[in-house]
């Protein structure tokens, strides 16, 4: 407690000076028409929108109908085409940055941004760093920035490198940073994709902390349990437009998501039973960097599942197995042939597609077209003499962006200027018109929106029809319990507990992924 | 960096602005062209034209090479000493009796071997590709003057001088040449799968290695096609000025890099293409040339030269930024 | 003035080739000529000058002035400018009949000029032409530089054999490195009595050398051609010679020539303009005087 | 880029490995020392001492300021160009009759408007760094080269021309202009904010801006703090060389920068001291001064450099990875 309080009264201390709070339950926010065009696209179209002072309001929305967009212009991010922000009843500019964060505004962005050359404690200090006479109290911040870790129960060292940590590890410094310095109004886009349950009660207490404390919520997920858990309100964009603000008690999800898509769905987890066929792959006794003596096997037709904390290994184990890090020890077994995969090449001929864990770092070259993306692992197989069949490589990534509703005017549009969620589905999409025996698909529907989700799960379904086994690798626990034939779960690089599907509860799962 | 920032910020040109793009650089040079045979009766005659052909063949060789190796988000400074260098072993292995088809093909093949070891140096050892190319920078001007004593060796061979100076079908020879090294670069670059390749490399080399992309034989490539090409002109070099000499073609490197950029290649890798540096390079040419005709004094020229560059780039900024 | 007569000269950046231009221009005002300045940035830019050459043939004038930079090299290039427009040589040869008139100094001969002026000196401050002597170039690769390079070796092994090149160093065509490399040679060499630096910008980073380290009196230096600052040198004693050509005679003449050679007048085939060495004794001398200070404006 | 890949794939060296690394740096520094003490007698003479710290001054001082720059990602291609017209520039001034603090201020000045230029065209106008300070460049030497008429300037301030010979407590004043921007630059890169800023900016301008750092702010600082690094080596350099002349420093770009990389700055940003680039000068400057002690062939000289560049930075590399 010590550690938290004492910072945020550091910063309570230059931030009342800027804005008064207003009494709790009156508008603190007030959207009025606000507007945002990239280009042709209407990201944002005019929305008007109350936020109320101390409240948790969530708002929920699919892939690309603009949340991300709605939570850049509250924070000064991008400037907005037209429309009104009151702030306290007052109109404000929000030009950039500086003003929002001025103001008492942050926010958790949905890609973590943060600098990773820089120090933990550098980040959570950045651009308003302790000084005393012109130079920077490194010491001071840094003990600070421990102090406000282990308060939150983050098991994280303040003077490590950032880039040194895993994803998830770098959102939850992100979320340090932001409790330590949002005082009057804290936006949250999508905090828990990449956190475990257990780190997901962590942050839900938090934020409870600071709602206490008097602090104004948004909180962004596709994830409808969570928001029924927390929120007060919870407000709904469909395709740029606010289509609706509900009392958490007034709803349901069933109403949500008709809201949300149109449409209803009855199952989100579609999960259909194969017969399991053929061994595909087995390994015994596999270790390399990060993950230690890990036995299992995938079969056709099934879904194995891999559970675990963040950091527990599950990634490098995939990476592993498909040839981009060296195995130290350990066989492999393809289709009951003993194989060594040097590289990444190797695994593909095998038949693996790896959907890696970060689409930012490993999965997208975000500058290049949706196109080109689409075909790159499969343009040797598009090649006819020297050249490219132009109209075959047209025509494979249109079909993909119809397939999985990629929200796009054209191939040819860059992917960056895609939404997280759409950005996955280029991922995943690569790997479809690719094809193989074995899939692993490691957290494939971080940041995707229900209806894509049930989309992607009955693709699974699919795939595994036509014969291929698949390793889904997730933080979320009822992703992995509700698809996975066998649930296998990881700690600290190694795999401490197997089950059949839906054979233990969560509790016990959970208990197993922390050894308590 | 802010370019990055503004880069990445939003699509870049989609196909169509591409050749837009093109264009409006090609519509530039037209401009250019124009308003030099406005202001000088001696722009459009047939002899300056070929003279100007002859003027920007070279660095626009240099230039094509140079892309490949940006689009990785590499560079490589050590074109210029490769020219200088590969005048010299042509000129060497001629003097020695070795036949012209031979020296040539050795020539080019020192070529390749140099960006062998780039691409070694960069994937092996790890060094940043500004450090690598620029060592064999400095060596292989070391190495060239020590093979030639610091002086010149003359090429005797007539055959070979006298092919700069021929004319084909009424276009100068070195234009063909660019020609011959165009056409195959843009096929390379535009239509088959490795120049696909290239720009994943430099858009996400994680991305692509992930997706079954051999990186590092993409990075040999680049590196390979970029000393290559350089080699080339160093053949042509040679015919031109008939003897072999380390120091020649320096600061080129920046020249080739600067019409690359020109061009429409982003330092950042992941941008470019084939036309962008061509059209660069006969921008700069033609500033040279339009600015002799004019007799504008040779210090003047210098700063009008940086002030198109200013100018030339910001205006491209401007438009790819617009036609999003 | 409807008459152009181009000059093109090695490397306009340069105070050498900035005299021979003055020379020109005053040339073309006292004849009513058009003298369009041109030349490369640097002087081993070989490529540079033939395009240059190229572009001046293109506009058609009545004659072109060229410095060659190399002897080889621009060989063709001038026989082919020669099949339209009359070419006069000025400064050094190159491998071509095709020129119409030719006015040089010999660069060779500048650099036995320089062994005889460093020998002279050495004399003069030991009483005999022995020790260690050094030479500093400006940049390889240069063909003038490396006549002059060429006629200084020659001269110390055949006519003074008391002397020992202990050095034969290359710069970078920085005077900084010109003045580096000489203070790293007082280290290395203490017994050093000469040196020659055989252009401008070496001669001022050397005698800069020399001045710091107040060894005017123990090591002699010749320099290649003047300015300014090496002038004040030469009477500080800190050089105790220079070598001067007549820049300014050249690009004069030059361009008189070209003018009587367009209008179909005879000219001499070869002129040579001669190369000095200037020493503190004779450097007032109104002849010598006038080499000093060019009228460049 | 390979290279990035290694660079991002783990962490980057934590405080204590760059520490670790200054001092191996500097113990390399120092076996070269030893090496060249053993080799030649001359080398440990008080006097060669002066001479190398003299010799490795400049391109420290410019090495620093480009840091700064190749910190935020950038990099500063004019520094050399500047060198050369700043020396003009004062020499101009001092012949026009200004006194001699006004005409180093004036100089200073500058510098400082040059780095706003060059801010300016990459904040504004989103150039990429490379072309902007590749246009100054050449624009800068085409301006100097007209103010002085493609001749030089004198300088007759005696006081001005004996500071650079001139030696204070044993040390040449020279070096102490090292310790003079050093010191500063250390407490601005590596205790202020400010220097912060700049590793967040190189790291990911997007999340700095975020973080409320205000990015252009911070590029402005960066290429002010280069080009006034680089005036200020100009006015050594006319005080050394005793004349104002805008062809000077060609080529001081290049060493600077391999200077810093040598010192292990990354060039794709984020990664930098200040001891490094100053070690990085330093050994530099003593290959040269060895090399002319051991009158080793100025050709070979040229190979030596471009071998050790590549041996010195693939340890840099390889260290930096085993301490991971
Ligand atoms: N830089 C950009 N340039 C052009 N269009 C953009 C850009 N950023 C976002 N868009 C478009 O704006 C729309 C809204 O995107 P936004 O990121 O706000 O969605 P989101 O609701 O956050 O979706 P997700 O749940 O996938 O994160 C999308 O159609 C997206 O393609
Ligand atoms: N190259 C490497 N060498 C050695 N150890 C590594 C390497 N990369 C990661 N690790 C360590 O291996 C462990 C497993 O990380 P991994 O990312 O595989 O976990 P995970 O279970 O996938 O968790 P999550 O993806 O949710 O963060 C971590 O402690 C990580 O720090
Ligand atoms: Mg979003
Ligand atoms: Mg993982």
């Amino acid at each position: 407690m010590t550690g938290l309080s004492e910072v945020t009264q550091r910063h309570d201390g230059q931030i009342t000076a800027v804005g008064h709070p207003v009494p709790k339950g009156e508008p603190i926010l007030e959207l009025k028409v606000l507007k945002k065009n990239y280009g042709a696209v209407e990201a944002l179209k005019p929305a008007t929108m109350t936020f109320l002072s101390g409240e948790i309001h969530a708002i929920v929305g699919e892939n690309g109908a603009g949340k991300s967009t709605l939570i850049k212009l509250l924070t000064g991010v991008i400037p907005r085409t037209s429309g009104e922000i009151l702030w306290c009843g007052a109109p404000v500019a929000l030009a950039n940055p500086n003003e929002a964060i001025a103001r008492g505004i942050n926010a958790v962005h949905q890609e973590v941004v943060l600098c990773p050359h820089l120090s933990v404690a550098a980040n959570m200090f950045l651009g308003d760093e302790m000084n005393s006479r012109g130079l920077m109290r490194k010491r001071a911040m840094t003990d600070a920035a421990q102090a406000v870790l282990d308060d939150l129960g983050f098991n994280l060292p303040a003077n490590a490198e950032l880039g040194s940590l895993t994803i998830g590890q770098q959102q939850l410094v992100a979320t340090a940073r932001a409790a330590m310095r949002g005082t009057q109004f804290l936006i949250f886009d999508e905090p828990t994709a990449y956190l475990t349950g257990q780190e997901s009660a962590q942050l839900f207490r938090l934020i409870r902390r600071l709602q206490s404390q008097g602090v104004t919520i948004v909180y962004i997920s596709h994830r409808l349990e969570e928001v029924f858990e927390l929120a007060d309100r919870v407000s709904v964009l469909r395709d740029g437009t606010h289509v609706g603000t509900r009392p958490i008690t007034e709803t349901n999800e069933a109403e949500l998501i008709a809201l949300m898509i149109n449409r209803t769905i009855e199952q989100i987890y579609h999960k259909e039973h194969f017969a399991p066929g053929e061994t595909i792959v087995e390994t015994r006794g596999l270790s390399g960097p990060g993950f230690r003596d890990v036995s299992l096997t995938v079969r056709a037709g099934e879904i194995v599942g891999l559970y675990g904390l963040i950091g527990a290994g599950r990634s490098e184990f995939a990476l592993g197995l498909y040839g981009r890090h060296p195995t130290t020890a350990g066989e492999i077994y393809w289709q009951g042939r003993k194989v060594s995969i040097a590289n990444e090449r190797t695994a593909m001929e095998l038949g693996i597609a790896l959907a890696p864990e970060s689409r930012r770092d490993q999965g997208l070259c975000l500058n290049l077209p949706i196109g080109l993306n689409i075909n790159l692992p499969v343009f040797r197989r598009m090649t006819r003499g020297l050249t490219i069949n132009r109209a075959e490589e047209a025509a494979n990534a249109d079909r993909q962006i119809r397939d999985l509703q990629i929200k796009t005017p054209s191939r040819r549009v860059l992917a960056s200027a895609m939404s997280g969620g759409n950005q996955q589905k280029i991922v995943i999409g690569k790997w479809l018109s690719h094809g193989a025996r074995l899939f692993i698909f490691d957290e494939p529907t971080v940041g995707v929106d229900v209806g894509t989700k049930a989309e992607i799960y009955r693709l699974f379904a699919r795939l595994l029809e036509n014969g291929a086994g698949i390793i889904l690798i997730s933080s979320y626990l009822p992703e992995v319990y509700e698809l996975a034939d066998r649930l296998h779960v990881f700690r600290q690089g190694r795999l401490v507990a197997s089950h059949d599907y839906r054979a233990a509860s969560h509790e016990e799962v959970l208990a197993q992924a922390i050894n308590a | 960096m802010s370019v990055e920032t503004i880069e990445s910020a939003g699509p870049a040109p989609r196909k169509g602005v591409s050749i837009l793009f093109g264009l409006t650089l090609f519509g530039l040079l037209i401009v250019l062209w124009l308003l030099l045979g406005l202001a000088t009766n001696a722009f459009w005659t047939p002899n300056n034209i070929s003279n100007l052909l002859r003027q920007g063949a070279m660095t626009a060789i240099l230039a094509v090479g140079q892309t490949f190796v940006i689009i990785t988000a590499g560079i490589d400074l050590s074109v210029g000493a490769v020219v200088g260098f590969s005048s010299v072993v042509v000129a060497w292995l001629l003097a020695a009796g070795v036949p012209l088809w031979l020296a040539l093909l050795a020539t080019l093949l020192m070529g390749v071997l140099i960006g062998v070891f780039h691409a070694f140096g960069i994937v092996r050892m790890g060094l940043p590709p500004f450090i690598i190319t620029l060592a064999t920078l400095t060596s292989l001007r070391g190495i060239g003057l020590l093979i030639t004593n610091g002086s010149t060796i003359s090429i005797t061979n007539e055959a070979f001088t006298t092919f700069s100076r021929a004319d084909f079908l009424g276009i100068p020879s070195l234009f063909w040449m660019v020609i011959v090294v165009a056409v195959p670069a843009y096929v390379f670059l535009h239509l088959s799968r490795f120049g696909r390749y290239l720009f994943a490399v430099g858009s996400n080399s994680e991305a692509a290695r992930l997706s079954g992309v051999n990186v590092n034989r993409t990075i040999y490539l680049a590196y390979i096609l970029s000393s290559t090409c350089a080699a080339f002109v160093g053949l042509l070099l040679a015919s031109r000025i008939g003897i072999g000499n380390a120091t020649q073609a320096e600061g080129w490197e920046l020249q080739a890099i600067a019409s690359s950029v020109i061009g429409g290649t982003s330092l950042f890798g992941a941008v470019g293409s084939v036309h962008g540096p061509l059209l660069g390079a006969f921008i700069l040419a033609t500033i040279n040339n339009g600015a002799n005709l004019l007799n504008v004094n040779s210090f003047w020229q210098r700063i009008i030269t940086g002030l198109l560059i200013i100018v030339i780039v910001y205006f491209d900024q401007l438009r790819r930024r617009g036609a999003r | 003035q409807d008459v152009t007569i181009p000059i093109i000269v090695k490397d306009t950046t340069s105070f050498y080739w900035q005299i021979v231009l003055a020379g020109a221009r005053a040339a073309g005002k006292d004849l009513g000529v058009n003298v369009p300045e041109l030349g490369a940035q640097a002087e081993s830019d070989i490529n540079g000058q033939i395009s240059i050459l190229e572009n001046a043939v293109a506009g058609a004038p009545a004659a072109v002035v060229i410095a060659p930079t190399e002897f080889k090299a621009l060989g063709k290039p001038i026989d082919e400018a020669a099949k339209s427009v009359p070419i006069i040589g000025i400064d050094s040869a190159a491998d071509s009949k095709a020129f119409s008139s030719f006015l040089t100094t010999d660069n060779v001969q500048g650099g036995r000029i320089a062994a005889d002026g460093l020998a002279a000196a050495i004399k003069e401050a030991t009483g005999k032409e022995e020790g260690e002597v050094a030479i500093i170039t400006n940049l390889p690769g240069v063909g003038s530089l490396d006549q002059r390079r060429e006629g200084f070796l020659d001269q110390i092994k055949t006519k003074y054999p008391g002397l020992k090149v202990v050095a034969d160093k290359y710069a970078d065509g920085q005077a900084t490195t010109g003045l580096n490399i000489m203070t790293d040679l007082i280290t290395a060499n203490p017994n050093l009595v000469g040196v020659f630096a055989s252009n401008l910008i070496m001669a001022q980073g050397v005698g800069q050398a020399i001045a710091e380290n107040k060894l005017g009196d123990k090591i002699k230096v010749i320099g290649f051609d003047s300015d300014e600052k090496t002038v004040g040198f030469l009477k500080e004693g800190v050089l105790a010679g220079l070598v001067v050509q007549d820049p300014y005679r050249m690009g004069y003449d030059g361009v008189k020539t070209a003018l009587a050679v367009s209008k179909g007048e005879k000219v001499e085939a070869n002129v040579d303009t001669g190369a000095n060495l200037v020493t503190k004794a004779n450097m007032s001398e109104p002849k010598i005087d006038a080499l000093l200070n060019p009228k460049v404006n």
